[in-house]
């Protein structure tokens, strides 16, 4: 399993903060998982075309080929906006 | 120092704060400090008030790691970072950053530093109340350049 | 700003004096400021005391005209410089600039200006105690550096 | 009369903190009063040697070059070192 979490402007538009999700299989990056969700359609689908859409594993910052493995925290977001 | 970084709602003191910074540290000759407050209009548009929505748990380290970078790039003696989250409205403060140093020099460039960085790394998203509504602030490609030009 | 320079033995309250500087300006979304204090060593010795000279008059005028200058060149609110004279003790505060700004970038930069203008056009000596006696601080060539960088 | 002022170490150096001088005749600028009070001697005469000497004319900052006429305010102090 790995946690997924959403935030900001993220969150408000898949109407949800996060989930826990079984990792499918051969996917073991961002851009994978990005791709897994993206295929459940709806506002799911738009999740690939965010611009700027930045993503975080373990509380870290990461791009599309960021590891993911089972157990993992990967966090979806828009840039950020704080100071 | 144990007490570095801080997200809360409440608000804070800056005099208490930047005296704390060189309490019996005679050694520091200089302190650089900023202070973000919520302006009354954004984008064009009046602003009358603002959310401050945050990532708890990467919050406080992605804010340890700019620290930490800070102090390896800047003879600095001491770091102080408080981030408000939750409602605020205009004029309220939002962030301090504070660094003590020997000289005026690096504590102005870590400073500024730690809030570039802050800007493009620390996650922190505003969202904001105008007579259209509700927005997300949009980031701002200034702060990408600001924080670029510490980079390589 | 009626009340932008002060020259005085006194003490200042640094919380008092930021939030002055915006009170009531909810265009100001940055305010950038520097506190400089007596550190107990320079150039190698230990030092136990300070006195402040300055030339009456002519500090306020230096003083105005560079921070003038700050405003002909950023996009700056207000400004806020406070020097201390007299007798002052290591960790004791000698001087505070803050300037208030919509964005911190020029903030920094005019708070930064000032301080480099003031350390270098500005007629105030530092006289210092140490265990071999007393002696006037020389001045520090980084600080032309510094001044030498806003030129052209 | 010139109103001349004296700061710092040079205050202590010359033992006053300033005097009022009639313009001797031809001492039309900074260098060339600087040069008057050289030639009283003893103390005086390392005035037009000290390192850096700075200068203020009605309290604005000088050089040697600058205009000295009759009820100026001249002011002679080493590099300052406020801040």
């Amino acid at each position: 399993m790995v946690k997924i979490l959403y935030f900001a402007s993220l969150r408000e538009k898949l109407g949800t903060s996060g989930e826990s999700l079984e990792l499918p299989a051969g996917v073991a990056d961002v851009g994978g998982l990005l791709a897994t969700l993206a295929a459940r359609g709806g506002e799911w689908a738009s999740l690939a075309a965010v611009k700027n859409l930045k993503s975080a594993v373990n509380q870290e910052m990461a791009r599309n080929g960021t590891p993911v493995k089972d157990g993992d925290e990967v966090a979806f977001f828009p840039p950020v906006t704080g100071g | 120092m144990s007490n570095e970084i801080s997200v809360q709602e409440a608000d804070f003191d800056v005099g208490t704060e930047t005296a704390a910074l060189t309490a019996g540290d005679a050694r520091a000759g200089a302190v650089a400090s900023f202070v973000g407050l919520v302006r009354d209009v954004n984008d064009g548009s009046g602003v009358s008030e603002m959310t401050l929505e945050h990532y708890p748990g990467m919050t406080e380290k992605a804010l340890a790691a700019i620290v930490a970078e800070a102090k390896a790039r800047w003879d600095i003696y001491a770091v102080r970072v408080i981030h408000r989250v939750g409602r605020l409205l205009p004029c309220d403060r939002i962030v301090f950053v504070a660094v003590s140093s020997a000289h005026r020099g690096e504590a102005f460039a870590a400073c500024e530093f730690i809030m570039d960085y802050l800007k493009t790394k620390a996650p922190f998203w505003k969202r904001e109340v105008t007579p259209d509504g509700a927005r997300w602030v949009d980031a701002r490609e200034a702060d990408d350049g600001a924080a670029a030009r510490w980079e390589g």
